[in-house]
């Protein structure tokens, strides 16, 4: 039974496995950042679906009386912070790529390395 | 600029950026009740200017947003959380407690989220257009 | 105890001289005045110490808690107390020696020397009044950390070649096999105190369910891991450490350093395992085969060795391997005279440094090949040379002879005939690698173009000279002092209260 | 997902920014149907606003096309499955989805879901657990994104003509 | 300088801190006033206590030592931004050292990690900046590694609390995804404090970052990654992660292959820095040696090594530091000579470098003794074995560059070199004397390790 009851967790595990492989198999650097951010927001999804409870709307309390079920708001607090967190990440990380770039000429980990052995 | 000859997109965009303005400040003082909030009103404040970098060329948003300004609204937005955290300690309260900042529990955490939400707003958008810029001017300078 | 103090003052002194002699940095004279003074302060504070030690007390010094449950503590007993006896004493001679020496060298920066030679004595002062495990190996290390600027003061190529071999193989063997073995110790036991009669038995059964095998095992690693004992194959970084200058050679590698090192086997035989656990378990027979095998062996490589130097230095291989010989026939007999023949041979092989460097300041000949005539020259030198090669040979009427006497004793007490002829030809071989450079020295004319003519030098500097014959003198005196000796050493407490 | 595997397919790089942003969109309406508007929200301004910028703009300075051709790294593959397989048998024990009783639920948050209000005025629960309840995390946050400013500062510009920072800068440390 | 009063406070105020938790017991804050587990709150035991002294201790020498160091190695323009990042990059040791919150550790972490990015790509060698980016890449990985656990754990306890976590965690132990969660923590953890296989980004990020930031990292980063581990074992109690878990078995023999390969490879090193990078990884072996020995004993001694090794390598970073300054290099080759014109910078560092031997009379003597008895308490024979291999291999990459410095003639243009500044000096000797100092007389560290693992260690059967 759980493995229906848990396919959310198995979509966030899937997206999971391609960022990760994606940051360890490209050789691109920006690939790589990209592959990480894919990689990070699989890990949201998980939270935020953590939070999910079947048929209840968003954390934000209505005035119509009537009793609504709400979804669990500490996920999205902390999501809210890890996205920036994320993004913050990824800005630095491109902007050592720029550096990178400028100081080798490639964004290739292989011709950088070639590059190191012989400076 | 390669975009200075392309008249339209001047026009339309110096449409459109008051109006993302408008809405960023929407989703700041909006949030407690709708979706949004300091962080997002940032981005999208940010975007505002980015999109007018992206038009007119980052020389002339450094009219707008000189770097020194930039980098001290930065620091601003932090200091900002940080006393409206540190006001509560002259309360005797405890850091963060915003209770105590008014003479009612409730509209004391109200003003102290405001605060707050507006530190972050700040932060944000200044950060984002200060990397933004950074990147620009780098593609300018070589 | 009232003398703890003593304790104390012991250890102090030679900081106090180290003080001295970074004060007096710039006044040559005053400089070795302190470090003479602090020789003779030290010597008077141990003599003080030897009629109460006589009388069985042992005055003790915890300083604090070094590690849970392991105190920095100091405890006099009579082996130690010899020890430090000796080493004072020579202290002092040998600054005079090295007074002379170095300034007929003017060696380079000598403040750093005495500084490092004073501190290298505190060193084993430290060692030798030690109360356990711990402190010993703290002082030990702090010995060879001591002496590294010593052996390579000279600089260059070579003296950093030998540096390199001499922290390899010191530090080498106490980092692990001695470290090992005592924190083994510490955790079979709880403790690390040297107490009579061992700290492993109880009315002569092993405590703690250590076997026999256990104990074997750590005797190895203690007496292997005091790379300072010189038993191979880990006596390596004795003749590399002989470019050192001769005082060095002299004090740290006849003396101090060595000494350290066979006086730990001796103590930790005595003290930690116990002669009598030991014995009963029968453990210590392959290092006694190992020592025996040294004995030989270096011996062999002393006669083949021309530098003069290094051939002392071999030879001093061979004669600790006497002391760990002794130790290893745990019996009482031969850990007296492993005692003995400390004493013996350190005032026998620093008389053979001090001429070797003699001659080498003087005739600048370094090597055996090169002592025709020198004798001529230096009547008083080679004369002191030859009592003193005949002390080490153990000759009745030299110091040397009562040591090798009771180790003999001690073989047949044990009946392990094969070790009493190893002694006998440990003795021979001496002879054989000692006589020839003084035989030459007196008899052997020059021959050989590849000689160079004689100059006629005459002897060393009034120091040196003196110094010399002080050690010679006394190497001969030990024959005749060997009753209060062998009573002294017979008071340490062999057997558990 | 699709979008994710064709972008390890992609070689183009403009191409593969396109379509991340494209991807975190989707991210974004996936949080709205998980009732996260706000996540969503943010996400969208993220991922297909600034990062998006920020990656093109970095793609303007450095090469565009990946040269590197496409070679799978089995050891890589490997690894990756495993931790998927770790996590396969990690979350098999998880509440099922969208349980109302699952721990996460009962414990901490309905609290706030209760008293948010009440205490804070403030009916965005998000709004309010993030800036009161948890308001160090946010300070901390907010921190990193300095930190962030700081860094590309320190790494992009020349840095020859002299700034001035408000000095202030060490006192949100203590 | 603002930054170095800034520190000294943060140092003292640890220190009062600490003694404070001492004697009376962990104090606990809460934000905003909302007690956990709704709000966020620090909490301070003798073990965070402990930690906080250790960073506030070596960031304050070398703050001390900074003046001049960064401003031959930082550009004009950029040094008070480089201030302002070692201070965020504290402020997150701090945070994620006393924090009681699981989630607020992520953040502090995120502040920490990114301030050393881009500290560590201030080095003036182009290589800093590929040795940062592969830093931030494996450590993003790592730190989501832990968000991932921590997601886990929240799911299953629907706390972030670290006390109310761990006290919600024990009926729960036998599920998997307590255990996945244990995983993904260890792992994400691990590759922050670049415990044996995770830490190909440590060497290159020493050896090329500004030598200010080597010794602030090596003092301080790892040590408190290190530090989350053990909190992390507290919170699932350490009956279950050692006994229900083989995770005792697993830290030691990474640790053990760890300690040899990495003190080999620095064996073979001809940077001075990348060398004594590679003992870095090497005695963080010792320090998860320890903890994974698991008995009282071995955890003290890791403990006891995490403060001793923060001093030494400290110490020895910073002389390599003021080489640099001298020579602008630290090329073992380079060094030839340097004991006679720098005299107390090589003191120093020999002092330093003698602690990291493990030669008794210094610190780094005791932290081994306890982990050496620990292992044979435990009887485990190949552990000791390993230990003495590596405290050999010690002497010799120790002695390599004693050996150059004091033994080899004074390379070309060596006499013109300068002893460093007074400043430098004083830090150095901090350190240096410090490593020393609690060598003699080990009291103080030693209780204090004790007693923070007699609280790691307090559900143990």
């Amino acid at each position: 039974m759980w493995i229906l009851g848990t396919y959310n967790y198995w979509i966030f595990i899937t997206l999971m496995m391609i960022g990760l492989y994606i940051v360890i198999v490209r050789g691109n650097l920006v690939k790589k950042i990209i592959g990480l951010n894919i990689f990070q927001s699989s890990v949201f999804l998980f939270f935020i679906s953590v939070g999910k409870i079947s048929d209840g709307t968003a954390p934000i309390i209505l005035h119509d009386g009537g009793e609504a079920i709400y979804s669990n708001p500490l996920p999205h607090v902390l999501i809210l912070t890890a996205i920036v967190v994320a993004v913050s990440t990824s800005a630095l990380a491109l902007s050592l790529i720029v550096r990178i770039h400028e100081s080798y000429g490639t964004i290739q980990e292989d011709l950088i390395r070639e590059a190191e052995r012989a400076p | 600029m390669m975009a200075t000859e392309h008249l339209i997109l001047r026009v339309v965009a110096k449409l459109l950026i008051p109006l993302i303005l408008l809405f960023g400040l929407y989703v700041q003082f909006h949030g407690e009740t709708g979706p949004g909030g300091g962080f997002q009103a940032g981005v999208i404040f940010a975007a505002a200017f980015i999109l007018y970098a992206l038009v007119f060329g980052p020389e002339n948003t450094r009219r707008v947003a000189p770097e020194w300004l930039i980098s001290t609204l930065m620091a601003i937005g932090v200091l900002l959380y940080f006393s409206t955290g540190a006001a509560s300690l002259l309360y005797r309260a405890n850091f963060l407690e915003y209770g105590v900042l008014s003479t009612d529990f409730v509209a004391g955490q109200k003003l102290g989220i405001f605060l707050v939400e507006l530190g972050v707003g700040i932060t944000v958008s200044s950060v984002m257009i200060a990397i933004y810029l950074a990147f620009a001017e780098r593609q300018g300078s070589g | 105890m009232n003398e703890s103090w003593i304790i104390g003052a012991a250890l102090v002194t030679p900081l106090l001289a180290m003080v001295g002699i970074g004060v007096f940095r710039q006044r040559p004279n005053a400089r070795e005045a302190a470090s003479l003074v602090a020789g003779i302060v030290l010597f008077g504070l141990a003599a003080w110490l030897v009629p109460g030690v006589a009388d069985g007390d042992r005055p003790e010094l915890i300083l604090y808690e070094f590690l849970p449950g392991i105190s920095l503590g100091f405890r006099v007993e009579p082996l130690g107390l010899g020890f430090a006896l000796i080493a004072s004493f020579l202290w002092v001679i040998t600054t005079l020696y090295s007074i002379g020496y170095m300034r007929a060298h003017n060696a380079s920066n000598q403040t750093r020397f005495y500084l490092f030679f004073a501190l290298s004595l505190g060193a084993v002062s430290g060692a030798a009044f030690a109360a356990n495990l711990v402190t010993l190996y703290v002082f030990y290390e702090a010995l060879t950390l001591a002496t590294i600027p010593l052996v390579t003061h000279s600089g260059g190529e070579a003296s950093r070649r030998a540096g390199r071999v001499y922290v390899g193989l010191l530090l080498g063997t106490s980092l692990t096999m001695m470290l090992i073995a005592i924190a083994w110790i510490w955790t079979l036991t709880g403790t690390t105190e040297f107490v009579a009669g061992g700290v492993f038995t109880e009315g002569g059964t092993l405590k703690f369910g250590i076997t026999p095998g256990i104990l074997a095992a750590l005797l190895v690693l203690m007496v292997l891991g005091t790379g300072k004992a010189g038993l191979m194959p880990f006596h390596r970084w004795l003749p590399a450490a002989m470019v050192a200058p001769t005082p060095v050679s002299a004090l740290l590698h006849a003396v101090a350093v060595v000494k350290l090192g066979v006086f730990t086997v001796l103590k930790v035989t005595i003290y930690t395992f116990g002669i009598e656990t030991l014995s009963s378990f029968g453990i210590g027979r392959a290092l006694m085969y190992l020592a025996a095998f040294t004995l030989i062996a270096a011996g062999i490589f002393a006669l083949r060795e021309d530098n003069l130097k290094r051939r002392l230095a071999y030879s001093t291989i061979s004669q600790l391997a006497y002391i760990v010989l002794g130790a290893m026939l745990v019996t009482k007999v031969g850990a007296i005279a492993g005692g003995m023949h400390i004493t013996a041979h350190a005032f026998a092989k620093i008389t053979l440094f001090f001429c070797a460097g003699a001659v080498m300041v003087t005739l600048h000949k370094t090597k055996v090949s090169e002592m025709n005539g020198v004798g001529r020259n230096m009547p008083i030198t080679m004369t002191a040379f030859l009592v003193a090669s005949l002390s080490v040979a153990g000759l009745p009427f030299t110091g040397g002879f009562w040591g090798k006497w009771y180790l003999a004793l001690g073989a047949l007490e044990t009946d392990q005939i094969v070790m009493f002829w190893v002694i006998l030809a440990g003795s021979l071989l001496s002879l054989g690698y000692l006589l020839p450079p003084a035989v030459r020295a007196f008899y052997g004319g020059p021959k050989g173009a590849d000689q160079p003519p004689m100059t006629l030098a005459g002897e060393a500097r009034w120091p040196m000279v003196t110094a010399i014959t002080v050690t010679a003198v006394i190497s001969v005196l030990l024959f005749f002092a060997a009753e209060p000796i062998f009573g002294f050493l017979d008071t340490i407490d062999f057997r558990g209260r | 997902m699709v979008v994710a595997i064709a972008i390890i397919r992609q070689r183009s790089l403009i191409a593969t920014v396109m379509l991340s942003s494209f991807f975190s969109l989707l991210m974004a309406g996936t949080f709205v149907l998980l009732d996260a508007v706000d996540v969503a929200f943010a996400e969208a301004a993220v991922g297909a606003g600034i990062t998006t910028v920020l990656l093109l703009s970095a793609l303007v300075l450095t090469s565009s096309v990946e040269v590197q051709p496409l070679k799978t790294n089995w050891l890589a593959l490997v690894l990756t499955i495993a931790t998927a397989g770790v996590l396969f048998y990690g979350v098999s024990d998880l509440p099922t989805f969208g349980d109302a009783a699952a721990p996460a639920q009962r414990h901490v948050a309905p609290r706030y879901l209760e008293m948010a209000e009440i205490e804070t005025g403030i009916p965005n629960v998000v709004t309010s657990v993030l800036a009161s309840y948890r308001g160090y995390d946010t300070f901390g946050e907010l921190t990193v994104v300095f930190t962030a400013g700081i860094g590309v500062l320190l790494l992009m510009t020349p840095g020859v003509r002299r700034r001035k920072t408000p000095k202030k800068q060490d006192e949100n440390v203590t | 300088m603002l930054a170095l009063v800034v520190t000294w406070a943060a140092f003292a105020i640890s220190l009062v801190l600490l003694f404070q938790v001492l004697n009376d017991g962990p104090i606990r804050y809460f934000f905003g006033g909302w007690a956990p587990p709704w709000g966020i709150e620090y909490r301070i035991d003798a073990l965070n206590g402990f930690v906080l002294v250790i960073v506030g201790f070596v960031s304050a020498a070398v703050l001390l030592f900074a003046g001049p160091s960064v401003g031959k190695e930082i550009r004009e323009g950029h040094q008070h931004l480089f201030y302002a990042m070692v201070m965020l990059l504290l402020a997150g040791l701090y945070g994620m050292a006393i924090t009681g919150d699981a989630f607020n550790v992520f953040v502090f972490l995120e502040i920490a990690s990114l301030a050393s990015y881009a500290l560590i790509a201030m080095g003036k060698d182009r290589r800093a900046l590929t040795a940062a980016f592969q830093y931030l890449v494996l450590g993003t990985v790592g730190a989501t590694f832990f968000l991932i656990g921590i997601g886990l754990l929240y799911a299953m306890t629907g706390t972030l609390n670290m006390v109310d976590m761990a006290e919600r965690i024990h009926g729960i132990h036998g599920s998997r995804t307590v255990l996945t969660a244990f995983a993904f923590l260890t792992v994400g953890i691990a590759l922050k404090a670049a415990v044996f296989p995770m830490h190909y980004w440590l060497p290159g990020a020493y050896a090329y970052a500004p030598s200010v930031v080597s010794a602030l990292l090596a003092g301080t980063a790892t040590k408190v990654a290190v530090y989350l581990l053990l909190r992390f074992i507290m919170i699932f109690g350490a009956d279950f992660a050692y006994v229900a878990l083989p995770l005792g078995a697993t830290l030691t023999v990474l640790a053990a292959v760890g300690i040899l390969i990495a003190s080999s490879s620095a064996i073979l090193q001809n940077d001075a820095k990348r060398l004594l990078a590679f003992s870095s990884v090497a005695h963080l072996g010792y320090i998860i040696l320890g903890i994974g020995l698991g008995n009282d004993t071995g955890v003290t001694g890791g403990i006891l090594h995490m403060f001793n090794h923060a001093l030494a390598k400290g110490a020895v970073f910073l002389a390599m530091g003021a080489v640099m300054l001298q020579i602008g290099t630290t090329h073992i080759n380079r060094l030839q000579g340097l004991g006679r014109v720098m005299p107390w910078t090589m003191a120093g560092f020999t002092a330093a470098g003698l602690s990291l031997i493990g030669v008794p009379l210094t610190a780094g003597f005791v932290s081994k003794w306890y982990i050496v008895t620990a292992a044979i308490d435990r009887g485990w024979w190949p552990l000791v074995l390993v230990m003495v291999a590596s405290s050999i291999l010690a002497v010799f990459y120790i002695w390599r560059i004693i050996d150059a410095v004091y033994f080899s003639a004074p390379g070309p243009g060596a006499e013109n070199v300068k002893e460093a500044p007074m400043t430098m000096l004083a830090a150095l000797w901090m350190l240096a004397g410090a490593s020393v100092y609690f060598g003699i007389d080990s009291s103080f560290p030693a209780s204090v390790a004790s007693k923070a693992a007699a609280i790691v260690l307090a559900q143990m059967p």
